[in-house]
């Protein structure tokens, strides 16, 4: 007979296990080339966060906590950090805040490194912290 | 027309076409459940067609392995939801077509 | 004949009278199961429009667009079959 | 002239464990800090009366050429002796008189902080600067009034305080800024050269209406000067310094810095004049009925202010010197005499003055400071009050605005003030003893000292007025106007008169010294009926005294006029906040009525008045569209999202408005792919996937649907949806005909490149022009996921607390 609560379907939580790598590597994808073509932290966090979510639904909130491994707030405010330091370093670089600083080095894949780069990689965060904080909170509830 | 628009066209015409056989078919077919082996294979082998024209088409690298990505991700992805559906349906015990003869799911989630 | 006329003439209409049908599903749907089956057809036919649309116009960008498209219509189909099953079968606890 | 404000800053700082640690005699320590201010002021004393000037600038917001500049001349320099003068025999006298209360801390930080703010109102020469100090000096006057903050009193008192005066302020910003922006100039000393212009121009009523309103509120004028009876609930050594000697003459000093600006025109002599002249009477005959010894001279405060404000409007340069003298001496007198109700309150427990006698025997020392500050304010000779009473009489007579009014209710006041004087100084100490809560005995020698000090001065200073005081004060008076030529006549005048008056003091060479004041003041005036001066002192001081005897049967007679207040300006004033309260909760009921519905519905409607208007107005009617070339899929999307929206709206079920929804932002997000925004509409589908998620795990645990509003309310909603709706489209549709390029997007587009890096314009925007704007969106976010978090964790807490999830 079907047990519940874990309704789960093996086949929806096989087939989440597949794709969540993919999705991942197609959200930092979307984050790193968002300079030069679209993408971008904003779409990249929402990727990344609509795979997890999508864990949580098929397996259970803990589940996807565990692989997550990192409490969603605090990615929150890991991102807000790295946000506020790519900010900071175009101060402490004579310049004023926020202003851009190009290293000048320039990676095969990604391209040129830069701050604007390390602030998005800052809003990727904070999406997925964001996200992740509301969407786990509404399954808690729900389990 | 190259060679590679006559390809693009052989995948891309077929495509639409199934497509719409899947339209149709969601549209005629008497229950949810008929409706939903219609429009989960024929739309989705049609889109997994148009996006094969797509790639043909943008012979460049990046495009092309998007596309492929995306073809793989509808072939794993729309079985799954159309097995998630369905059994969706039969729980909220939506009603079998009258002219189904057999019914293998019967008693298999009864009421504990 | 080239490519372009035959999608303009060709895929582009048949595409949208699929289009019409499946939205004609959408509203006259009786149950909510149909309404979501109908629904997820109409994401992978607007997938299919936007795909000719790239060939159409030229444009690789917008078959990034399409993955994500596919993603839409995967998760949403899931989050709506997930919910159906709750509300048929809340099973001993509420 | 930075380095006394950062001492009296640093000793403000250091105030509270300095008192700590020094307990009862960290009042003579902290006095040092307006003592080393006192000094250098004395040293620059010479110099300025010689006409020059300290200048000192601090540039502070470059990008507004605003610049901290300050100035010492004759007028700031008689402000600032006044200031630390007091200051020191304040900080003396607080620590004495609120002995070791752990609060005394914060008492001496916030005095110390005051006189830093007070000193950069004197010392200011930047209208910008002077703002500034302005307002802390109100903040300060209402963290002192507002020091017993456990008692209701003391808070409201406070609270109307800084309300009059802050609101005062915001008045005189305004003006300050008009003033500034007609003169071309934030600066003082160069405005003066503007006067012209400014006077001439359109604005001057209302810049002069607004600097008025300003210093009528800060010095208690009336109609604004009932909050300053009400201050006396601060203790009594801040009742001494801010509200007599210092804080309510900010009003007269900044009159007299605008004079050369905004003085000689009728309008500043007949309002000056009148209102100076009613505040005075007013001040003067509240002052008779009062029982308590604060509100006694709280209200002869108001009077004296009244007087200076009035001297200020006459404006002839007697008139200006008068004003300055009588600064001096109000402080002179007033201080000592708050000093003296402050030791009765302390030594026998009471400030009625009714239950007070015969303290002469048991306080000496106490008796002869009240009886010298006294009859230094019923300006009786030799006193340096007299003097300046003397000066005032001359002013009086040359006013040319409202003359008749001056003249009289100076008169008037007089009678009263000596009145009210003899009350201070006879009553308590020399009538009979009568018994007091506590056994009264003379007070320790730190709080009749600061008293002492200044009653005495008033007391030498008076017969050799002429050689030592009087120059400082033309000097102020130069500054504030007063042309030197008639200052000088007038000098060797009063020099002459009382060089021989130098000899031994006697009332009657300083007579002939009035007499020949107001000779010349004949001239002036038309009134030909002056008779010699004595005379009329004598006859004013004989009805004061004779007011004081029958004052028992005077105050049952005007009892019933004592209803009057009930109309005064303190009941409109609580009128209106009582006014301002109820307003705001009817408003905060009708738009915070906890219903998400009508949230929106005020949202929306707000949105469509505010931005409809001004866009559409004034404009033609909107072009016609050109036929777009819409091609048959675009069209046939926006045709499947109007009838989603149909469907969404009519539907019962929840879940299937849902999935319109769903389908409704799929169609924005290929409009957006099809206008060329991939990333846009990347973005925009998975935030749709991420929505429909949300509703579902939301739906799941709403109740079964029922409609909450009723059919009224929903057609109410449907008319506005059609105006949100038309609304929008006439935006676009304006935007999309009007096509009107917008500098920015060009400037983006060529920049992204070189200045950004990057291709992707969208992206090169939101993070690097933009990026403070993003950091900002980001912040939201997390703030906003902690909220929904929050809220969550609540409900969690409160299921657990009663056992229902499993």
């Amino acid at each position: 007979m079907a047990r519940w609560p874990e309704m789960e379907s093996v086949i929806l939580s096989r087939a989440t296990r597949l794709m969540m790598p993919v999705l991942i590597v197609f959200s930092v994808f979307l984050l790193l080339r968002g300079h030069n073509a679209p993408g971008g932290g904003f779409v990249g966090g929402l990727i990344a966060s609509t795979a997890f979510a999508l864990l949580a639904i098929s397996d259970s909130v803990d589940v996807a906590r565990q692989t997550l491994r990192i409490e969603p707030r605090r990615v929150m405010g890991f991102g807000l950090l790295v946000a506020l330091s790519a900010g900071l370093i175009g101060l402490l670089s004579g310049g004023s805040f926020f202003e851009g600083v190009w290293p000048g080095i320039k990676l095969p894949v990604i391209g040129k490194l830069g701050t604007p780069m390390l602030f998005d990689i800052g809003v990727f965060f904070v999406v997925v912290g964001f996200t992740l904080t509301v969407v786990f909170t509404l399954l808690t509830e729900e389990d | 027309m190259a060679w590679s628009e006559v390809l693009t066209v052989v995948l891309l015409v077929p495509g639409a076409a199934l497509m719409l056989i899947g339209a149709i078919g969601a549209i005629r077919l008497q229950d949810t459940y008929l409706r939903m082996s219609a429009t989960s294979k024929a739309a989705t082998l049609g889109v997994v067609l148009m996006l094969a024209a797509g790639a043909v088409h943008f012979g460049d690298m990046g495009t092309s392995t998007r596309a492929v990505a995306t073809m793989l991700f509808m072939l794993l992805t729309a079985p799954v939801a159309a097995h998630m559906i369905g059994r969706a349906a039969y729980l909220a015990g939506e009603p079998l077509w009258v002219g189904t003869r057999t019914d293998d799911l019967k008693g298999m989630y009864e009421e504990d | 004949m080239t490519l372009e006329t035959l999608i303009r003439l060709g895929v582009l209409p048949m595409l949208c009278l699929a289009i019409v049908l499946a939205f004609v599903r959408l509203l006259r749907g009786p149950q909510l199961p149909d309404r979501v089956v109908a629904l997820d057809l109409l994401t992978s036919l607007l997938l299919g429009l936007i795909v000719s649309l790239a060939i159409y116009d030229e444009k690789p960008i917008m078959m990034d667009v399409a993955l994500v498209l596919a993603l839409v219509s995967f998760i949403g189909t899931i989050g709506f079959a997930r919910y159906l099953e709750i509300r048929a079968w809340p099973g001993p606890k509420s | 002239m930075f380095a006394i404000l950062a001492t009296l800053a640093l000793a403000a700082f250091l105030a509270p464990s300095l008192t700590r640690w020094a307990g009862r005699r960290c009042g003579w320590i902290l006095a040092l800090a307006p003592g080393a201010a006192l000094a250098y002021l004395v040293s620059r004393l010479p110099a300025v009366i010689d006409g020059e000037t300290f200048d000192a600038t601090v540039s502070w917001v470059p990008a507004l050429d605003v610049s901290l500049d300050l100035r010492l001349d004759g007028l700031s320099m008689v402000f600032g002796l006044l200031i630390t003068a007091m200051g020191v025999a304040t900080m003396i006298y607080a620590a004495a008189y609120i002995g070791d209360d752990q609060r005394l801390g914060r008492l001496n930080a916030t005095l110390l902080a005051f006189m830093l703010a007070m000193l950069g109102v004197v010392l200011a020469d930047d209208v910008i600067t002077l703002f500034v100090a302005w307002e802390l000096t109100g903040i300060t006057s209402y963290l002192l009034i507002g020091y017993d903050n456990h008692k209701f009193q003391a808070r409201r008192a406070a609270l109307q305080a800084l309300l009059v005066t802050g609101l005062g302020g915001l008045v005189l910003l305004v003006g300050l800024t008009m003033l500034s922006w007609i003169a071309g100039t934030t600066q003082m000393s160069a405005m003066s050269a503007a006067a012209g212009s400014v006077q001439g121009s359109p604005l001057y009523g209302v810049v002069l209406a607004m600097v008025l309103v300003g210093a009528f509120t800060k010095s208690a004028q009336f109609p604004f000067h009932f909050w300053l009876p009400g201050a006396m609930a601060a203790p009594t050594p801040v009742s001494a310094f801010l509200h007599s000697a210092t804080m309510v003459k900010a009003g007269v000093y900044l009159l007299a810095r605008m004079q050369p600006v905004l003085g000689g025109t009728e309008a500043w002599h007949t309002t000056l004049g009148v209102v100076g002249a009613t505040t005075m009477l007013l001040g003067a005959v509240m002052a008779f009925p009062q029982r308590d010894l604060k509100k006694i001279l709280a209200y002869t405060t108001v009077s004296a202010l009244g007087m200076l404000t009035m001297l200020i409007g006459i404006g002839t340069s007697a008139a200006l010197v008068a004003a300055m003298a009588y600064v001096v001496v109000h402080a002179l007198y007033k201080g000592p005499l708050f000093h003296v109700a402050g030791i009765i309150d302390h030594e026998t427990g009471t400030r009625e003055l009714s239950s007070l006698g015969g303290l002469r025997r048991t306080m000496p020392i106490t008796a002869a400071i009240a009886a010298m500050a006294a009859l230094s304010m019923a300006a009786v000779p030799p006193l340096l009050g007299a003097y300046a009473k003397q000066l005032v009489h001359a002013a009086e007579g040359e006013a040319t605005a409202a003359a008749g009014y001056i003249y009289w209710t100076a008169l008037a006041t007089g009678i009263v003030t000596t009145s009210v004087a003899v009350m201070l100084a006879v009553l308590p100490f020399w009538r009979a003893g009568r018994e007091t809560p506590k056994q009264p005995h003379e007070a320790p020698i730190s709080l009749w000292l600061g008293a002492g000090l200044l009653a005495t001065l008033a007391l030498l200073l008076g017969p050799v007025a002429g050689t030592t005081f009087r120059p400082l004060v033309d000097a102020a008076a130069r500054v504030a106007g007063a042309s030197p030529s008639e200052l000088h006549e007038e000098t060797s005048l009063g020099l002459a008169s009382t060089s021989h008056a130098a000899e031994p003091a006697s009332a009657g060479a300083l007579e002939g010294a009035a007499d020949q004041a107001h000779a010349d003041a004949d001239h002036g005036a038309e009134h030909g009926e002056h008779g010699s001066g004595t005379l009329l002192k004598l006859v004013t001081i004989a009805t004061g005294v004779l007011l004081v005897w029958r004052r028992d049967a005077l105050l049952a007679a005007v009892a019933p006029v004592g209803g009057l207040a009930r109309f005064g300006p303190e009941a409109v004033y609580r009128l209106s906040v009582i006014g301002l309260k109820s307003f705001s909760g009817v408003l905060t009921r009708f738009i915070q009525n906890g219903y998400l519905r009508s949230y929106i519905f005020v949202v929306l409607l707000a949105t469509i008045v505010l931005a409809g208007y001004p866009l559409f107005s004034d404009r033609a009617p909107l072009p016609p569209l050109a036929v777009l070339d819409i091609r048959l899929y675009e069209g046939l999307i926006v045709m499947a999202m109007l009838m989603a929206t149909l469907f969404a709206t009519g539907t019962d079920s929840r879940l299937a408005a849902v999935v319109a929804l769903g389908l409704i932002g799929i169609g924005v997000a290929i409009n957006f792919m099809i206008m060329g925004g991939p990333d846009l509409a990347m973005t925009q589908l998975a935030i749709e996937t991420l929505s429909v998620l949300l509703f579902v795990f939301i739906l799941h645990r709403l109740p079964r649907f029922e409609h909450f509003t009723s059919l009224a309310e929903r057609r109410r909603d449907l008319v506005l949806s059609l105006m949100v709706g038309a609304f929008f489209t006439s935006l676009v549709w304006g935007i999309a005909t009007e096509g009107g390029e917008s500098a920015l997007s060009p400037y983006f587009a060529e920049h992204s490149l070189s200045e950004g890096k990057g291709h992707n314009v969208v992206n090169v925007i939101l993070v690097d022009f933009r990026g403070l704007d993003t950091m900002g969106e980001i912040t939201v976010l997390a703030v906003a996921a902690l909220g929904v978090f929050g809220l969550m964790r609540l409900n969690l807490d409160k299921e657990k607390k009663n056992g229902k999830v499993a």
